[in-house]
């Protein structure tokens, strides 16, 4: 049984993405985020997108990247502390920010790639992140109804791929990347590793292929940018 | 139904699975599909117990003993396949990534409501994965005889029996016909060798749409 | 840094469960399936248990040991097509059996195990199978309220376990294996290989230990039903 | 806060890290209790961006890109350690199977309420894990120094800032004291070696109730 390769060119997966997309992005820090579909993205420029991460990276990279281009309309992140830029343009309105709960972030997302949705949690009850959300009456409680978070397209980065789509991911690297996998429309995952059909163990693949439209195979010499942070 | 009437069908059902597709075939008929799609056809065949890329029936003696489909038969994971947990496989489903469902049934109505999981008073076993695949994959077809045993008609303008989902049904393969729900009802696509349509119309208990013209035949 | 281990004796493990205790089991037909835990369950005999299984195994097979023990007051399961023993028991209303759809099964139980109270689905909407489910109004739409199914004790069958009970399944015996872990007070696995600290890799890990209380280790030579099932 | 008190708060608050509990510290002054729990303790340390067995600091020059806690340091991973995504990282924390916390704080009221994440029109970058770990650890400890900058008491009876959680806090560790939340009020559980009572009252923003007897130190 064969089946279908979704390898393809960075230019040409990345241009699916118009003016106004909603873009899910990988990664926790550095680990996970996926530059080089950043930066392509940054390059073709689609304007107002809305863009969903767990942070803003740091100036000078990967989200900074969007944010500096002017390309970013809103931001939907549990943390930009990281980013002073990020702060910054928050504060003088030029973009806006969504700030929701880690895990219920990495939750809302989850719940649209499961085709749910929303779900129904205690956390926030009582504080300023509940203003505004649904409230859901379960036996006598009063709770919080988190509606599912979904996107047009999700750049997620890899470790190790097959042809077919099948993703592996290394250490902390995981984080949000096979969340978003599954929430979006489109999935476009960077490897740095492509393998041929096989070359993964069933047993240890973190994202089954059918997950995945569009793969980018990463060139052996990564952007500096993917190292050790120096700070 | 005949041996040859049933290999006909299955090869019919078969023609629509497509290059590319992710496809969950329910148990029985459905199953025996596959043996109709062209090797070299790249589908990944998805089990909802926890794997996309069936790689086929494993021989006899050759079972892997934590390797099943949901119908329990012992298949073979192909190069390419992957393994996961029950609320992955299902996401897989209701998150819209399963292009195509084959499923039984009980009663098909010409709106699409199908009802294949209970007959109260006489069969509940419980509704498996069938109600998630019927309402979530992005296409469902059901794969069925035109009649039951005693020859009363299993396609019907309103089911009967309590339903799996409403309006879920895209296509139906029987002995007989394939037949498309559309909007305005049920439409004709195309006839079985050998069978003449009054005697369609006489085993189906809704009304069939037919386009002029001749009826292709398959 | 080291870590507890959590190996204990098959009898010590499963004596903590008591008459009306809330039991989880993995599998999905044979595969992942825990039947020395099961047999060890029906040796102690505690009464009055609520099972949450997909399935009810086969005539004379894991949970049927239970049932045909008498053990059982309820079944909560997606599907006991394979055991016609079982439907003899519920339609002689000698057991409770609640069904769910086999997803919403897996996901009930997930949201458990994610501390979360429940979700929002259109799954069995318009079907008998929303009757008695709560509703909710989401944008003018309506949906069901799916609550969280949580137990007091989860038994899980693993491939390979160390000895902080760090879990690997294989194959489809993965199944509810893993969301089962997650959603009870008490997670007791049971494992065919035993490795030192280190044996796993830290990528390919199922379950993360911090979900598993205690570890039982299996004999080298496995129960006869364990195996390829004769038709 | 001089260098010797903040050590000995940070070794006190080690000595309630008990073996075999699973136990998140949140960036800075917690990441820091890890030096001063015994290396043959067996602690599974949790960091939410998906690790559960953190193996301490990596030297500098041996960093692996891909392996970071939560606050951007780089770790490494301790033989039975383990990664996961970010939902499974959540759901270990809101599960129940995190034994422990401790946090930073802004401000802590008597009644266990935490404020740590927002200083409207000053400090607002997100909330981060820090609202699911206060609400959800089965124990929440908070380290602070005792006072602010400008030497105002950050124990209060009430809290001015927006809340992280209500009522999370069990226990507050800081270079005057250890101190418990009950549910009748803030108790003085141990004093810092050199402070006096009077001292600690003066710069504490809520009632402490104080047990008859000598005062353990620490």
């Amino acid at each position: 049984m064969p089946f279908p390769d979704k390898t393809t060119d960075l230019a040409a997966a990345i241009s699916k993405i118009g003016d106004g997309a909603r873009v899910m992005i990988g990664g926790f820090g550095v680990p996970g985020t996926p530059f080089t579909l950043i930066e392509e993205l940054v390059r073709q420029g689609p304007r107002n997108l809305t863009i969903i991460k767990n942070d803003a990276n740091e100036p000078g990279m990967g989200v900074d990247w969007l944010l500096q281009a002017g390309l970013v309309k809103r931001l939907i992140t549990s943390h930009v502390g990281l980013n002073g830029n990020a702060v910054r343009m928050m504060n003088a309105g030029e973009i806006e920010v969504e700030f929701v709960a880690q895990g219920i972030l990495a939750e809302r997302i989850r719940t649209a790639g499961a085709g749910l949705r929303g779900f129904v949690s205690d956390i926030g009850v009582g504080t300023l992140l509940a203003e505004g959300k649904k409230r859901i009456e379960i036996d006598g409680e009063t709770l919080l109804f988190e509606p599912a978070l979904e996107a047009d397209f999700a750049l997620v980065h890899a470790a190790t791929a097959d042809t077919f789509g099948n993703l592996a991911y290394v250490a902390t690297a995981r984080n949000f990347n096979p969340l978003m996998a599954m929430a979006a429309e489109c999935t476009i995952a960077e490897a740095e590793d492509l393998v041929p059909l096989g070359g993964l163990a069933p047993d240890a693949i973190h994202t089954p292929a059918p997950f995945v439209d569009h793969l980018v195979a990463l060139p052996p010499e990564l952007m500096e940018v993917y190292g050790v942070v120096k700070r | 139904m005949s041996s040859s009437a049933k290999q006909r069908m299955l090869a019919r059902a078969a023609r629509d699975i497509l290059p590319g597709m992710t496809v969950n075939l329910g148990i029985g008929l459905p199953t025996q599909v596959m043996a109709h799609v062209a090797p070299d056809c790249p589908v990944c065949l998805h089990s909802e117990n926890g794997i996309a890329g069936v790689g086929g029936l494993t021989a006899p003696g050759r079972e892997d003993r934590n390797l099943i489909d949901a119908g329990g038969g012992y298949i073979l994971c192909a190069a390419g396949g992957s393994f996961f947990d029950s609320a992955v496989s299902f996401a897989l489903v209701r998150g819209g990534r399963l292009d195509l469902t084959l499923l039984g049934a009980f009663e098909i109505a010409a709106n699409g409501d199908l009802a294949n999981w209970i007959i109260p008073g006489k069969f509940a076993a419980g509704v498996g994965g069938a109600i998630e695949l019927a309402q979530k994959a992005r296409r469902v077809g059901v794969l069925t005889t035109h009649t039951d045993k005693h020859g009363n008609p299993k396609i019907l303008e309103r089911c009967t029996l309590p339903l799996t989902a409403r309006g879920c049904v895209d296509r139906i393969y029987t002995d007989m016909a394939v037949c498309d729900v559309r909007p305005d009802g049920l439409h004709l696509v195309e006839l079985a060798e050998g069978v003449e349509l009054a005697e369609l119309r006489f085993a189906t208990g809704a009304p069939l749409i037919v386009a002029d013209g001749p009826i292709p035949r398959f």
